[in-house]
């Protein structure tokens, strides 16, 4: 009866803090006091909060000291604007000014915020290079996906410029939202109410079958805790040649294999699974048992 | 003197030569009562005539979808002025008839996702309402003065001899078939496949005519399955005070639930809070219900002993056919629903009824009709009703009438309960409460005799808030029951112009009851006490049995 | 959006200095931000809204906050995004028990 | 406008720049120096193969051609939107051409882009705005979304946030907001070849473009917050 407390999908950003760092350790920058608001959404009559719907600062994870940011999913979305956006550069600036070992993204965005969308395309594009100067500088950053609006648009590219992923089942990760691909293309293209093919084709299971993210729990802040510290530790951090070369050839094994394939239960069945339509009812630990040895990009 | 002799075999006569026109115009494609689907319209062109009573089948669960659009796609000029029987409208098709104008006229119980079209067509004068009913009244109807001559229905599956397997989803098919075939109306039937053998017969195949296999199996909606990720805190703390303020109150342990969060959060919490107040085997043992999959874990923890259904549910199937012990099964292990006999039996056999609604009057009234919507009733209005002609006792039943007739002159007998559960405020900040139901200014404007209400304030025992229970039996005159009302409506406009000394003194003698007199502990209104919270729990506390459609899932 | 400013005279109760937020910015739901701060022992509340038009509502919630708390030197700013009056008495109760909590 | 009336003019030199499938590529000569030069035609949508195509080209130039500078040339309609895109992981894609280019900026390649055409939302954060610095055209096109779908989304009238946008660059298409913003480093105009050249010899160092905008007046709350932050200060410089 005590899960709830420990549900990271129904947690907001402020409690992911609370409960994933150790306790009490946060320090917030730009706090809700300091009021610093997106100066854009009051002129189109839309609603503020304080912090923008991003939570910035330095906590402690097992004893070491990191950054680490949450987006707040039930603020438009967890979209990126202006501020949102210029509160994750400062972040990963001054991560690597004061030489952190880590940076914590605890993402969970539509994207682009439209009320502000050539700001928050820029921003993006800006928190992208953050996180790779952070990580040519030594900073291992790590991302968390597993709140209930996913982690799409730019900041599904963003997710991906990371060390590391850390998901749930319920968390998704991808570019375009199911509305938007149903809207533009139609239903027959995706049917954005089939919730199980939505899952399948964006979250976190079959992310981890695809080798996008490195390690998959269950919807615990505990388990995500654990894993975010393993993630923080793993080294290098900066990207390389050998690297990009490997993942070249990794995502063109994708297309060949999987290119014409029209539905994700195919996918695991060419990798092994032997019964793919059970995968998504597994829980965290039995999937990982069946999917490590056959995911791609395996480690 | 001698009188016109007079026929006295019109129907059957009639029904002769409707059969005889079918016969001849689909010939050899005839293959004992099968009709090819290609063929739907000649036969519906011929059997059918203008102004004819209609009864499509179509509830709130599964549609005679094909025959439905067949009917739409009729040649207005062939067949046209038909009276439309029909339980719901939920499909476009059901008002294409009436935009086309093959059908002009319409008695029926509920349209909710067709409600504002059904508003507009009322409005063009292409369609005109006979009355809006609950569904007992409308089965009823069908056999005393609104006997179908055609009825289009829905089964499973068919045999060779017409003889139907309606499943799970028995639903509407027995009284609207029965009532049909004998009073000489033809029955035509969609199926979803034609077998040899049958796992049970539903209905017998004399009574049916013709059957056709529709390329598509019947639609059906998952209506009674709500995702418990979407319950609030606030539903919470209300199910708490129910559960300890109505339930264990007065005993009840036969009764029928509404279909919407409130009572769903009620459903999840037996296992839990209940359990830990010591309810279980005290409370809510036999159920008037759908098989809501929210009850699977208090079916699982020991405190749902039986429930018969309405109608079944998508995805419940298996977990319904591994618990014969609780749900009404046929000898071929699945489920039996039958919406007629549940409907009577939530009447006359539960102690209360609670569910939700939109909008509440100050006598009491509650209405579901919006501005704009002609939305009726379904089955809350049959459920939502004393049983005036219940004869037999039991306490829940007892303490209701004693506590109505206190101090009063008159003879003991015991009373339903009836209790209205909302939050004072709907989503985007509309008032539950009102001075005026929207009910009067749509019967104005659709010309009805009766505003549409839900369920009449005579029947209402309790009303049910965020800000506490409101006891109407207790209550001794019209004035403190308005302030009764008033006293549970929140920061609503009708409940910010209460009078608060009256207020606090029905609080006093227990008339009104909030949370903290009961000894609920608000703190512990959270998402927490949910023995399920998402839908994959129910699928866990089901054993892997129940399968949810798959909007419902996030996996 | 619509604003709306109250002021309650006269609190009894002061808060700890760490300010405190509840609440998320979301449909139906609001963001509570309780600080303490010189007042002249008032409780001053700044609500942005989203449903205009229920200022009446606002006020009769505000009221009954301040008579269940009785806060002083405290000021209350909150964005809303159409929340009950219910979702709102929790939040605002859910804000000061944290924060008293916290001073325990 | 086509890409190789584009090229002849930016490539009076040179170029032996080829189209496939949407996807252009190639060398050409600027002045002294031949770069290479990457990018999209005919408005493409980016899909899987197309990101990984340009992803290619990158890594080889940094493994062929140690330091040459990289063109990219915008011209798509954005990401895909298709189920098969998303279920192969399109956003990994594009995340890894974003970190191909990134990896040759670190190795010494000056990369540039210029939308000659078309640069729309997801399709553009991976290429242009990944770049040293980004141009346009004047005539280019760029925007996340039109006012008209902006208005159904946010409620607010077309009228309305085309009132707003004369006055802030925030949300209305067209690179002269995207200017004013810091997002594009300059819009070309006049002799391409010689925009070009300049655009190769002046120096960059790391993503100033916040300040840009701030400098420009377009957006003023970004390099603040930014600065804010770093500085450790609650309270954004005035």
């Amino acid at each position: 009866m005590n899960n709830y407390v420990n549900s990271y999908l129904e947690s907001t950003a402020r409690e992911r803090i609370e409960r994933l760092f150790d306790p009490g350790s946060f320090v917030e920058f730009l706090p809700p006091a300091s009021r610093v608001i997106s100066p854009h959404l009051g002129q189109l009559d839309a609603a503020v909060a304080f912090d923008d719907g991003v939570v910035v600062g330095r906590a402690f994870l097992d004893g070491e000291t990191v950054f680490a940011a949450a987006q707040e999913g039930g603020f438009m979305g967890g979209a990126v604007g202006e501020v949102h956006g210029a509160k994750l550069v400062g972040l990963l600036r001054r991560a690597v000014t004061e030489k952190i070992g880590a940076v914590l993204l605890l993402l969970e965005s539509g994207g682009v915020r439209l009320h502000e969308a050539n700001a928050g395309l820029i921003a993006v594009s800006e928190v992208m290079r953050a996180v790779l100067d952070a990580r040519a500088a030594g900073v291992a950053v790590v991302t968390l996906a597993g709140g209930s609006n996913g982690v799409f648009g730019g900041m599904g590219i963003v997710a991906r410029c990371t060390n590391a992923i850390v998901m749930s089942e319920e968390g998704r990760l991808a570019m375009s939202g199911p509305e938007v691909i149903e809207t533009a293309s139609g239903v027959e293209e995706f049917d954005s109410r089939d919730r199980a093919l939505v899952w399948r084709t964006t979250g976190g299971k079959h992310r981890y079958l695809l080798g996008d993210c490195q390690a998959i729990v269950s919807d615990s802040v505990a388990e995500f805790r654990q894993a975010a510290i393993a993630a923080c530790r793993a080294q290098p951090t900066f990207l390389c040649l050998a690297e990009l070369d490997q993942e070249q050839a990794m995502l063109g094994e994708r297309i060949e294999r999987f290119g014409a394939m029209s539905d994700p239960l195919e996918i695991w069945a060419a990798l092994g699974v032997e019964q793919p339509a059970a995968i998504p009812m597994l829980d965290a630990a039995q999937f990982v048992a069946v999917a490590r040895p056959r995911r791609l990009g395996g480690r | 003197m001698s009188a016109p002799s007079r026929v006295w075999d019109t129907l059957q006569s009639n029904r002769a030569g409707r059969l005889a026109r079918a016969r001849s115009v689909l010939g050899a494609a005839l293959d004992g009562k099968a009709v090819p689907g290609a063929r739907i319209k000649d036969l519906l062109h011929n059997v059918l005539e203008c102004g004819d009573r209609v009864c499509l089948e179509g509830n709130n669960q599964k549609q005679a979808d094909f025959l439905g659009k067949a009917l739409a796609g009729l040649d207005p000029d062939r067949i046209n002025n038909l009276h439309m029987l029909q339980s719901v409208l939920a499909l476009p098709e059901h008002l294409d008839v009436f935009e086309r104008g093959i059908a002009s006229k319409l008695d029926f119980s509920f349209s909710g996702p067709q409600a504002a079209r059904v508003a507009k067509l009322v409005a063009s004068g292409q369609l005109n309402i006979g009355a809006i009913h609950t569904y007992l009244e409308l089965f009823s109807r069908y056999f005393i003065d609104l006997p179908p001559r055609v009825c289009l229905v829905a089964a499973e599956a068919a045999d060779r001899h017409g003889n139907l397997y309606t499943g799970p989803n028995t639903e509407d098919t027995p009284p609207i078939v029965e009532a049909t075939a004998f009073k000489n109306g033809i029955v035509i039937v969609q199926v979803n496949r034609i077998m040899d053998v049958l796992p049970r017969v539903d209905i017998p195949g004399d009574w049916v005519d013709f059957v056709v296999c529709s390329p598509e199996p019947y639609y059906i909606e998952p209506l009674f399955t709500r995702d418990p990720a979407l319950i609030s805190e606030i539903q919470v703390l209300m199910a708490m005070m129910a559960i300890k303020g109505i339930y264990a109150e007065y005993g009840v342990e036969r009764l029928n639930h509404g279909i919407g969060f409130d009572t769903a959060a009620i459903e999840l919490l037996l296992p839990t809070y209940a359990e830990s107040l010591g309810l279980r085997g005290k409370i809510a043992r036999h159920w008037a219900l759908n098989p809501h999959p929210a009850l699977i874990p208090a079916i699982e923890a020991g405190f749902v002993e039986s429930v018969h259904s309405f109608g079944s549910e998508l995805g419940m199937e298996d977990y319904i056919r591994a618990r014969p012990d609780v749900f009404a099964v046929g000898p071929d292990g699945s489920m039996r629903s039958n919406r007629a006999m549940c409907q009577a039996a939530g009447h006359y056999a539960c102690d209360m009824f609670i569910g939700s609604t939109l909008q509440i009057d100050l006598q009491g009234n509650s209405s579901t009709a919006t501005l704009g919507r002609i939305a009726g009733f379904g089955g809350a209005p049959n459920m939502g009703a004393d049983a005036r002609g219940r004869r037999h006792a039991s306490p829940a039943w007892l303490k209701a009438g004693r506590q109505a007739r206190e101090g009063r002159n008159t003879i003991p007998r015991g009373q339903k309960l009836v209790v209205q559960i909302v939050e004072t405020f709907r989503e985007h900040m509309q008032p539950a409460f009102v001075d005026r139901l929207d009910a009067w200014e749509l019967a104005e404007q659709a010309g009805f005799e009766i505003p549409p209400v839900m369920i009449y304030g005579d029947d209402v025992t309790h009303i049910l808030t965020e800000e506490g229970i409101a006891n109407l039996l207790l209550c001794r005159s019209d004035e403190e029951r308005e302030q009764a009302i008033r006293g549970v409506a929140g920061y609503t406009p009708v409940g910010m112009a209460r009078d608060k000394r009256m207020v606090e003194n029905l609080r006093d003698r227990g008339i009104i009851v909030r949370a903290e007199d009961l000894g609920v502990d608000k703190r512990l209104a959270t998402r927490d006490l949910l023995a399920a919270r998402n839908m994959k729990d129910l699928v866990r506390a089901s054993g892997g049995l129940y399968s949810p459609p798959r909007r419902f899932r996030n996996w | 959006m619509e604003t709306l400013t109250y002021r309650f005279e006269n609190g009894t109760r002061a808060l700890p200095p760490q300010p405190r937020v509840v609440g998320v910015v979301g449909s139906g739901n609001l963001e509570v931000l309780i600080e303490s701060m010189p007042q002249g022992g008032a409780c001053t509340v700044e609500i942005k809204t989203a449903a205009a038009g229920f200022g009446a509502t606002w006020q009769a919630v505000m009221l009954d906050f301040h008579e269940r708390w009785q806060l002083m030197d405290a000021s209350i700013a909150i964005n809303d995004m159409g929340a009950t009056p219910a979702v709102v008495s929790l939040r605002l109760d859910q804000a000061v028990e944290t924060m008293l909590g916290a001073l325990s | 406008m086509d890409w190789q009336t584009r090229a002849n003019a930016m490539f009076p030199l040179g170029h032996s720049l080829t189209e496939l499938d949407n996807f252009l590529s190639g060398s050409a000569q600027s002045g002294a120096q031949t770069i290479a030069v990457v990018g999209t035609t005919g408005h493409a949508p980016i899909g899987v193969e197309i990101a990984l195509a340009q992803a290619r080209f990158v890594l080889q130039t940094v493994r062929e051609h140690p330091r040459r500078p990289i063109l990219m040339l915008v011209d798509t309609a954005g990401q895909r939107l298709r189920h098969r895109d998303e279920m192969l992981g399109i956003n990994s894609y594009m995340a890894h051409l974003g970190k191909c280019v990134e990896l040759a900026r670190r190795q010494g390649h000056k990369v540039i882009a210029l939308v000659y055409d078309q640069a729309l939302s997801g399709g553009f954060i991976t290429s242009g705005l990944m770049a040293d610095a980004c141009y346009a055209l004047p005539d280019a096109t760029i925007r996340v979304m039109g006012l008209p779908a902006m208005a159904r989304i946010t409620k607010v009238s077309e009228q309305r946030l085309t009132e707003l946008a004369a006055s802030n660059p925030v949300f209305a298409p067209g690179p002269e907001n995207y200017l004013r913003m810091g997002g594009l480093q300059d819009i070309w105009s006049g002799d391409l070849a010689a925009r070009l050249q300049e655009a190769l010899a002046a120096e960059t160092t790391g993503d100033l473009r916040s300040r840009l905008g701030q400098e420009r007046g377009g957006r003023m709350f970004a390099q603040r917050v930014i600065e804010a932050i770093m500085a450790d200060r609650d309270v954004l410089a005035p």
